[in-house]
């Protein structure tokens, strides 16, 4: 934390004031949790939480079960082995375990593919290797995200250990093909390992781990309604993975230190909800979605990112206002109890906005009048309303600051 | 290779979010003497300063913005368009971004640039009345790092608009 | 996990049942949580828990302002700033941090002084990077644990980087002379780093970050009977880290991902109730442990592990039983509802017991019978009460098993 | 440079806990025919085996156990005195380390060792029934894989002794 910051919170918050309604938007950033998933880890807390799973006394074996119980709850919901899940404290971790972890372990490989909308922890845990050698190579994609398959095909070589494209993307939503991904590298070589971000696929898309085929996938508990700091890497049995943080092992061979079992209780819960649930959160959600960017598109001068239909993620929003500034527009909502985020450079440290954005061929303009919202379960037709309601006002307000008027000002 | 963004915290100060609610002397000014644009839409920021000025005492009857930009940008050239009215040019000119950032009670690190553009435009405003008039001695030829700011600003935007 | 693993815990848990009266004294390997953090913890998951510190609305401010005030309590328990303060998600990752992170970022040197007693996710990560050219030099300790100065005062040189001894060992209880280890290193140059893994000293030891003039310090929350999923490292300004994983940073430059703010908030309450309450529990700790151990050692061939008095971290208790297995005597002691470890090479996974026993000279045989208990603020008189009067009937059951037998069997 | 310990999970069976709290055969046996010590005190565990032997059938009466190790190593120990007995020695003799375990209800990975030390005793003791007298045709000259075992470590714990 910067030193030059604004300390004075309290005095911002009173400015701001509690509007009468209140939407979370901004899942994507900071999840919801279940009540129930909360519940669970609290009441583990209070039963077995003492226990460190891997020493022989009572409470000891009641910590292991509870950790079992729970890994074999997500294990069959992703319908893979207990003992191909290694629990991390977030999707960030995951996919750096499994980026770095799989390079660590890889003694010649040096080639890995990313598609060019990953999300971050991706990306910048592949370039991290570059420094060793590694060759990182992005996959570009098309206007709504879907990535380049005849690329990927002409790319993969002798050479190639990694090909990594999440399943769902965390800022357009674009629900890949993996399987097709999967079907050309391994067409070309058995051994090169593909892994899936499926953060943000988790409870939206149908994912069996058996099926797919897939070496790797990556998830995170907050991005289902979860507690935070859990995550998890599914690796399947054969693929080589070396730790890479080092330490004292508990129950697990790749991530040392004791697990979090009270908040993998959680988490085991959030996945076991989602699962359950699939069909009616995902049908209201779709439906909820599709009324929010209908009725945001009707407002003038806007572009939807990202594909619609039945290849978008069920819970994703993400609409370009032009002439209109994201982090603006981000604070005017806030002021009306909405509460989203932005592709703008506003919200980061450079000029640069969104690198999804702008893979998908978005001007920075496009870029920076983006706002993203996730529907989630907890949702209501009346929240909905009450955003489509509040938008038109505050898009004209932001537009009206601006020397760069529609139609030209 | 683009180095990818990464996120902060930007804990307004109350003054930013009160003037971002209600921004004073807002809006394009219709008999200003001079006005000046700095920033640009596809770095995200962009100021429109206009400048009422009393000829004979060359000092600023009232100044008045437009600004496409976060909450920080807003509340910068706004703060700016008060702090400037009924100061002499000179003064004017000597106004730096941190006191635009002080009088806005501090500025997050990453939105100094807010600051800096908001006085950018100012200058260029000025400067843009003595375009054809003796220019004083207190206004220095070289471009200063805020209106420099502005400039890299632009070009940069040149840069990503003939990128995509 | 192993799939040849026992399933059938239940079955286990019933066999073993429950016992009247139970005392836990195994929060050297899982903490209580004091139930003030655990309510703190969960009130801000109802709060704030929504919200991304580094996102302008509402709720991110919200979430922004609880992890700023958890941070400032922590600074000011410590002595130190809160730009100071990085989170992680437990002690393991911040001593990997530490030491993997300082070598990340420094160009040059390249020797590593640890103690030989050092915590594994110490030694391990430092033995990581040999790997990279690192040296890593075993500092040596005497019989109760303490480093050897002189050793330090011969080993540091031009090319060291840094000095690491965890002010508090976990195992024996040896509080370190720091500061002299300190005034050593930087004597011969200022520029070596000195770090220390504090995780079994906060709240034990008085520790004055800005005074001590430590370079790093580790902080893990479960240990101060927190939250698990959390801690800290403490990077004094101007020393230089580099990350270790990468992704989307949030408040944080060194650890990126969502920080865990309902967790930070638990955590800041147990070092807040451990900072307030300080001379009252650690005089009655100490009280306990030393009870404790004057009752252990009425018992015959046994042998304390680790110094006696006030150089012995105040929850400390080590004691090895002789011609008595410590992996069996844990098992009987749960029997009798009293849970604790032990550094038998029988709770690893392969036949070597505890390194930090075999550091300080302990044969085999002894490390084999050592059991390590911690006194909490959690215990009473007739908790220790209860243990001194169960211990003689364990330790005569499992002694009477053994063909070897106290005085020739 | 030694490679340190890590733990991992030991969820006994029930099995283990019940022989653990209750062992059957336990202690010295005054009138054994043969017995035999596997295992070392320095690497943590050691099993005494003692057998009653009928001379004429080469059956066994009764076998009792001693043990200094985990419960998983007393349990070990103490099933495999009730597999014997009524045995042949030869039938005892074919009684392998997996058998033991599962007897157990499965041992965790980590404590086959318990297994292997069990029955590498009984094996020792079985051998040292022979040892002057004939061999039968199923006794290997050579030493299985268990009393290997039982050897390797107590050679470990000599160097162990060595070292410190
Ligand atoms: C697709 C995707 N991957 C990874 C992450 C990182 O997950 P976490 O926040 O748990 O570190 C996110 C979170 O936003 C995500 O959306
Ligand atoms: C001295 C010491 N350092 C580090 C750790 C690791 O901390 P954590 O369990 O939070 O990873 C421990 C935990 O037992 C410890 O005692």
């Amino acid at each position: 934390m910067g030193s030059d910051l604004n300390r004075d919170v309290e005095g911002l918050l009173k400015a701001h004031g509690v509007s009468e309604r209140e939407v979370y938007l901004d899942s994507e950033n900071s999840g919801l949790i279940f009540p129930e998933a909360l519940k669970a880890m609290v009441d583990s807390y209070e039963e077995a939480a003492r226990g460190h799973p891997a020493i022989t006394h009572k409470l000891g074996w009641e910590s292991y079960e509870k950790l079992y119980e729970s890994t074999l709850k997500i294990a069959q919901a992703l319908n893979c082995n207990s003992e191909e899940i290694t629990y991390t404290h977030n999707g960030t971790e995951a996919n750096n375990l499994a980026i770095l972890g799989l390079a660590e372990a890889s003694k010649s490989r040096r080639k890995i593919l990313v598609s060019s909308i990953e999300h971050l922890s991706v990306i910048f845990a592949a370039e991290h290797l570059q420094k060793f050698g590694f060759k990182v190579v992005k996959v570009p994609v098309d206007g709504e995200g879907f990535v380049d398959l005849d690329f990927i095909s002409r790319n993969v070589d002798k050479d190639t250990l990694l090909v990594s494209v999440a399943l769902v993307n965390h800022e357009i939503g674009t629900i890949q093909d993996v399987k097709a991904i999967i079907d050309v590298v391994k067409g070309h070589d058995e051994k090169i390992v593909v892994h899936t971000d499926a953060c943000d696929a988790l409870g939206r898309v149908k994912l069996d781990l058996k099926r797919l085929n897939l070496d790797l996938a990556s998830f995170s508990s907050h991005k289902i309604y979860g507690p935070k700091g859990v995550g998890a890497l599914y690796i399947k049995e054969g693929v080589n993975v070396s730790p890479i943080i080092y330490g004292q092992l508990s129950t697990q061979h790749l991530w040392p230190s004791l697990e979090n079992i009270p908040a993998i209780v959680g988490f085991s819960k959030a996945v076991e909800l989602m699962h359950l649930n699939f069909e009616s959160y995902n049908s209201r959600i779709t439906r909820l979605r599709d009324k929010l960017i209908d009725g945001l598109l009707d407002i003038e001068y806007t572009v939807l990112n990202g594909p619609k239909g039945y290849k978008r993620s069920p819970d994703n929003v993400n609409i370009s206002f032009l002439f209109c500034e994201g982090e603006a527009l981000t604070v005017e909502l806030s002021l009306k109890g909405i509460y989203v985020s932005s592709g703008s450079a506003c919200t980061s440290r450079i000029l640069e906005p969104s690198h999804v954005l702008q893979a998908i061929g978005r001007r920075h303009e496009e870029a920076h009048g983006s706002i993203l919202m996730k529907i989630t379960p907890f949702h209501s037709d009346e929240d909905v309303d009450y955003v489509i309601g509040s938008f038109p006002d505050a898009i004209r307000r932001i537009r009206s600051m601006s020397p760069m008027k529609p139609g030209g000002g | 290779m683009v180095k990818l963004s990464s996120r902060i915290p930007l804990p307004y100060s109350f003054k930013v979010i009160e003037l971002f609610r209600n921004p004073k002397n807002l809006g394009k000014m219709d008999d200003a003497t001079v006005w000046a644009l700095a920033g640009s839409i596809a770095c995200g920021d962009m100021i429109a300063m206009y400048l009422k000025i009393d000829e004979e005492t060359q000092s600023i009857l009232k100044a008045s913005f437009e600004s496409y930009g976060c909450a920080a940008n807003i509340a910068a050239a706004s703060i700016l368009t008060e702090m400037v009215r009924g100061k002499t040019l000179e003064e004017a000119w000597r106004i730096s971004w941190r006191d635009v950032s002080d009088a806005l009670g501090g500025l997050p690190k990453v939105k100094y640039h807010c600051g800096i553009l908001a006085v950018g435009s100012l200058r260029r405003a000025i400067r843009a009345y003595f375009q054809d008039k003796l220019k004083p001695k207190w206004l220095p030829e070289n471009l200063t790092a805020e209106e420099r700011h502005a400039l890299e600003e632009e070009e940069l935007a040149e840069r990503f608009s003939r990128k995509s």
